[in-house]
This record gives C-alpha cells, structure tokens and sequence, in this order.
C-alpha cells in the first residue's frame, strides 16, 4: 500500500521556528482483533526524524502507543522563512517516506 | 537508552532510514539516528522499561512537566507533552504506566531544539503518564494522571 | 421578477396546514418508502408506523382525547409476570440497563438486547456517564416506595411507557419485545433491591 | 448521536477500573472533556483526509479519464470555495436537489463515466466510498468558516424541507424514535453525549454546522450521509439507502434551520 501525503507546518517567529506535523499512518497495535476474531498484525511508525535545511531537529522513536495519525508539535532555534523543514519516517514493515515544506 | 544509540552508531550498523535521508539528501552521514530500541518499547512494566534502557532511579523533578488534560473521552487520541527547564535536555520519553507497553514514544533533541514536544498517545485506561527527560547523566521524571473515560477501543 | 413576487404572495396566502396538507403527506410516504431498504435483522416494514408513532408525530402534542384513547389502548398491552414474581437478580438488572445493545442492522441475532436506561436516566451515584433524555432514579425505592401499587406501576412503565404517556420517549420494552420477561425482572430488582446501587446513598 | 453499543462495551470496561471517576461530579467531568476536545482543535487528521481528497480531484480517472476539475458544485464549475455552506441545493441540469455527495455522484457519472452504483453500493469507508469520503473532507475544508446559505425559497428545496420535517419527526421501529427524540429538547444527553437541539437555529449549527467531521475514537473521517445513516441506524429503524431522498430532506431541513449561522468543516469528534 502506498503511503499518503503527510501535513507539515512550519512558521518562523523571533528566531524560533514551530513545527507542527500531522502524519498519515494506522498506527495499528497489533492487539486488535478484526471481525473473524483474527489478531490485526502491529504496524506502526518506529523512527521519525525532522530536519531543517539538511540537519536533524528532532529524532524520535515511535511505539503502538502512538494515535492513528501522528501528531508531532515542537520548536527550534533559528530558521528563516523559505528554509526547508523535511518529515521522515519508517515503520516496522519497512516502508518510509519523506515530506518537505517550505519555513512560512 | 542514549548509551544503547551510541553504541548502535559507533557499531555503524541500522542505517536504513539513515541511508534514506542522506539518500533524499536530507541528512549528512554521521548524525545522530539509531535503529529502534525494541527491547525498550517491548518492556511491559515501567520497571523492565527504565531496565531496558539502562537507567536506574531517576528523580523526580519539578523542572520537568507532563502537560496533558485531566480526563480523556477517548482513549484512543490523548494529546499529551512533554517540557523540561533542566538545562542540557537531550532526550525525552512518554510512558503510561498501565498500558501494555509503558514507552509510548521517545524524543532526542539536538542543541538548539526547545525540550518542549506535544503529541497525542493511545490509553487503554486511566493510568499514570510520566515524563522521562535526560540531562547531562542524569534522568528526571515527572507524572501525572489522566482519567479515561472511553478505552482506545473505538466507538 | 414580477412573475416570483406574485407567487410568493400565493404561497403565503395558502392556509398553514398546506406545508402537510394531504397531497405532501402522501409525497413523504411515498419518498419514505423508496428510501429505505432491509440490512440484516432490521426489516423495510420497520418504516411502516403504527397508528399511535403516527400520533406522535409532530411537532406538537396530539389533541387530549387522543392522547387518553392512546393511552388506554397501550394499558391493554401490558402483562404483569404469571407467577406473580416481580423481581430478579438486580447484578443482572445492572448490566442490562449499562447495556445499549440490539436491534440495529449491525446487531447479528435479535437476542441478548440491552435496556439502554443509561442512555437516558441517571441510575446510581457511582455511573457518572449517564443521560438526561428521562428523569434521575437515583434511590428510587426511596423515593417511589415499595408498596404494590408502586411495584405494579413500574413494571408497567418498563413494558410500556405509553400506557402512561402517550408520545413518551421510552421504548415499549415489554410490548415490542425488545427485553424478555426474566430481564425485566432484572431490572426491577435493580430499581427496588435495597442493595442495587441504585438505593446507595 | 454517537454509538451507543461500542460505547457501552467500552465503558463498561473502563470504568470497572476506574473509580475514582466517580468522586468527581458530572459538570466537572464535562469541564475535564471540553478541555480535551479543545486540545484536539488543532491537528485535525481530517486535514490528511482533504489532502487526500484533493489529489483525487485533480486525477484523471474513470471509463472518460477526466478529472473532476469541471465539476459544478453550484457556484459554477470547478468553484470549490464556499460551495459546500451552500448545498444542498437545487440543480437546473439534474431537475433536483442534492447535497454534496450526491452532487459529486453526477460529476463521477457525467464528468468521469463512474457509475454511482459503484459508490452506492461500497461499503463505508471502502472502494468508491472511502474516496467520496476523501473528496468531501477536501470540498468541505474550502467552506470552513462560511455562512450555511441554502435558499428555502426555492419550491423544490421548500418542498424538501417540508419533506425533511416530517421525516425528523417520524417516530418508527421497534424503539418508537425519531430524529425528535433525541434531538427534540435543549440540554439533553446521551450517556455523556451531548445533543444538539436540532428543532432551534443554535442547535442546528451546532450540529450541521460541525459535521462532515473526524471522529478520533474510530479515526475516521464521517461525511453527512454516513452521520446521518448511523443516526438512523440507533434509531433502530430500516436503513436509509445512501443518497436517497429522505437523507437529502433531512440535510435540507437541518441547513435551512441552521442558515446564517457558520460552520466549521471538518470538525472533530469524540
């Protein structure tokens, strides 16, 4: 499956620039069960790093406690407007992806 | 747990996300992005996890804060954060004591990031949620609890 | 221009009762019966009303003497227990009037329905998620009493609350056979029993 | 309405543990939970859902492999901003009046060559249905912060009010209900639900108003059509088919009580 376009927002005030990230994912624990009683298999993001202009702002790991949909709201020093802020991630099945945008 | 990413880096191995942000062009070779720490997110209790991680005793601190809403209506979505006014704050943790596995998510800030980073985590039911930070050496803690009303088993 | 001026003085010269006069009712019937379908346990002929759900309605009341026929009509419905037994087990009354399940089209078997009275009546001091849609029970024995009389209406106002008010918004839990005889039993040992959390102060 | 059924299950569970619950009385419980949804406000998923939803609106599909970049929502073609605060209404090419997805259902056709018994006939959330839900949350995102303006003088959609009024009041089914009856009174509830009273300008905003929405307790996105056949659904009655015309008279009865007020598309839900 393909993964979906993730929402990024950045905003330079001060000299500090806030990140808010909505990202599209399951986030399934792997303790659900579907309708036939079968057992959901987890499949959740494990790594999320954020970067601004090429270097790492912020780098987390992900358990299943984690929502449906991640959100992610933090501040960094410096950053001017047009910088590029990148979201990435990988889950547990392998798959990952990238999403850029522009400091506003 | 910053001892077991260093260890991972300096071993230079789990660089497959690493490889894809240098690959995008992202990242510069050598920075900070180890693999998953499973053993930690696989501990059950607080206990095995603060064990996984190779930390013993952290102390309480009013310097750290867990900021969160006193009730959940829904356990599936709980918007929680966490701060630190501990000068040198490098890493911070989320974990809910009554979940099925305490860690919920960790964060590692590189200089220049404010030790201030919300995000929403599932609730099985009304638990303890602690904040876990490290500066320096050394970790600190902070709890608070959140009431569920509605587990995270949808509606 | 001139052309909707004229209708609109048309329109509000009608008499008020046009908007549901006989012609749009037949209409809505009509898009009524083409807008549903039967899924599952939940029929089409669950669209078809019965004469007092068309009574009740509207947006107002309906008139008094219809009101009184109504509710004489749904007296006839009730049946008290045959062993002249009113109570059973008030643990089970409990988990019935927690329950809201049944009946709907994702529902699999039309068994094992819940009374849903939390979804409408607060029922004891230590569930804080309940509704307000019917009056609090709270230390109902209390404050109905315990004599025959009281018993007798209860059970009746579980089976058929339009006995008593005609456009009500409680189900007919009895008469529509939503809950069995045993658990309504059930539930009136859990309103009366002097141990059901109901009667805690 | 919310659902009861899960809902019960889930509290039943829940609060067994939790006791101390009970300490606390109800209005500051509602105080807690209001600080909770507030907390929610920003970060709406329903933003991935229009996101979503915006590629599909520009990507070239169907028999015809067209985009649904001509479609006419009302405003003219292609016009998205605002279009949804204004539906339903009354479309001259058609002969009738439609809400939005039923509207988007003669773009696929006329623009695209989907048949709409593809998105008819799809389960919620899946094939045809899971997209409509997409393009709605896209569609409904433009309107965020718009006035409702549906226009009751219209003798089809007064027509459909009219219609849309009777059915909110029609009592049916195994359990009596109508819309009425738990939508009907000011400041009821539902377990800890709220209800809008949807008889009043208020209310109807508040509840017309706020829906298509995200529900984070299932994380799905909800539009009107798939709000308005889970409401039936607890009422215990048959199921509306999806796009039928009752579906289309109660959304116009709600607008046309809520005109004026403004909405905000995509809400959030518990």
């Amino acid at each position: 499956m393909a993964t979906k376009p993730m929402r990024i927002r950045a905003a330079a005030k001060d000299g500090v620039t806030e990140v808010k990230a909505l990202i599209a994912h399951e986030m399934e624990t792997g303790q659900r069960k579907d309708a036939n009683g079968a057992v959901i298999p987890a499949w959740f993001i494990t790594e999320l790093s954020v970067s601004h202009n090429g270097k790492v702002v912020l780098a987390s790991e992900f358990g299943t406690a984690v929502s449906k949909n991640p959100y992610l709201a933090f501040k960094f020093k410096g950053g001017a407007t047009g910088d590029k802020v990148a979201v990435s991630w990988k889950d547990n099945k392998g798959e990952s992806r990238t999403d850029e945008v522009a400091i506003g | 747990m910053n001892n077991q990413r260093r260890s991972v880096l300096k071993t230079g191995s789990g660089a497959a996300l690493l490889s894809m942000l240098a690959a995008a062009g992202l990242i510069k070779p050598g920075m900070a992005l180890a693999e998953w720490n499973k053993a930690a997110f696989d501990a059950k209790s607080m206990a095995d996890t603060l064990k996984a991680l190779g930390i013993s005793q952290p102390a309480d601190s009013k310097d750290v804060q867990i900021t969160g809403p006193d009730i959940a209506e829904n356990g599936a979505v709980v918007p929680v954060g966490v701060t630190s006014a501990i000068p040198g704050t490098t890493m911070m943790a989320i974990l809910i004591d009554k979940n099925p596995n305490a860690l919920a998510a960790s964060f590692t800030l590189p200089e220049g990031t404010e030790a201030n980073v919300q995000t929403r985590v599932k609730m099985g039911q009304t638990s303890n949620v602690y904040a876990l930070v490290k500066a320096g050496d050394k970790y600190y803690t902070a709890t608070k609890e959140i009431k569920v009303t509605l587990g995270g088993c949808g509606g | 221009m001139k052309k909707i001026s004229t209708l609109a003085v048309l329109l509000l010269a009608l008499p008020s009762a046009w908007a549901a006069g006989e012609d749009t009712y037949a209409e809505f019937k009509a898009m009524m019966d083409r807008s549903f379908k039967t899924t599952g346990i939940a029929p089409k002929h669950r669209m078809y009303q019965l004469d007092f759900q068309k009574a009740c309605s509207q947006e107002e009341q309906p008139a008094k003497a219809e009101i009184a026929r109504i509710e004489a009509e749904q007296m006839k419905t009730i049946r008290y227990p045959a062993d002249g037994k009113y109570f059973g087990d008030w643990k089970q009354g409990e988990k019935i009037a927690l329950s809201g399940r049944g009946l709907t089209w994702t529902d699999k078997t039309p068994h094992d329905n819940g009374g849903g009275c939390y979804n409408c009546h607060q029922m004891s001091r230590h569930e804080v998620s309940y509704g307000t849609i019917g009056p609090s029970l709270l230390e109902y024995a209390t404050v109905r009493g315990t004599n025959e009389e009281s018993i007798k209406y209860t059970w009746g106002k579980i089976y058929n609350a339009k006995a008593f008010n005609a456009c009500s918004n409680m189900p007919r839990n009895g008469d529509a056979e939503i809950l069995t005889e045993q658990q309504m039993k059930h539930l009136m040992a859990f309103l009366f029993d002097p141990a059901s959390p109901v009667n805690k102060k | 309405m919310e659902n009861p059924q899960k809902k019960l299950a889930c509290l039943l569970a829940v609060l067994a543990v939790s006791a101390p619950l009970g300490a606390q009385t109800s209005d500051k419980l509602m105080e807690g939970i209001n600080e909770y949804r507030e907390a929610l406000a920003d970060g709406n998923p329903s933003e991935l859902v229009a996101a979503e939803g915006e590629e599909l609106w520009k990507l070239k599909r169907g028999p015809k492999n067209a985009t649904l970049e001509k479609c006419d929502l009302g405003l003219g073609p292609g016009v998205i901003k605002g279009a949804s605060a204004q539906m339903p209404r009354f479309f001259k090419d058609t002969g009738k009046v439609q809400d939005l997805e039923t509207r988007l259902m003669t773009c696929m056709e006329t623009l695209q060559g989907i048949d709409p018994k593809e998105v008819v006939n799809a389960r919620w959330l899946k094939g045809e249905k899971e997209k409509m839900a997409a393009l709605v949350a896209y569609i409904v995102t433009e309107s965020n912060g718009h006035k409702v303006k549906v226009d009751l003088n219209n003798p089809a959609m007064k027509k459909m009010y009219d219609m849309g009024k009777l059915a909110f009041y029609y009592r049916t089914g195994p359990m009596d209900f109508s819309c009425a009856t738990c939508h009907g009174d000011q400041g009821k509830r539902i377990r800890m639900q709220e209800l809008p009273d949807l008889r009043t300008h208020e209310g109807a905003i508040a509840g017309w108003g706020s829906w298509p929405a995200y529900r984070v307790s299932n994380g799905q996105f909800w539009t009107m059509q798939h709000r308005l056949n889970d409401c039936y659904r607890q009422q215990r009655t048959a199921e509306p088919i999806y796009g039928s015309d009752v579906t289309i008279a109660l959304s116009v009865y709600l607008a046309g009580k809520a005109n004026g007020g403004k909405v905000v598309t995509p809400g959030i839900k518990r």
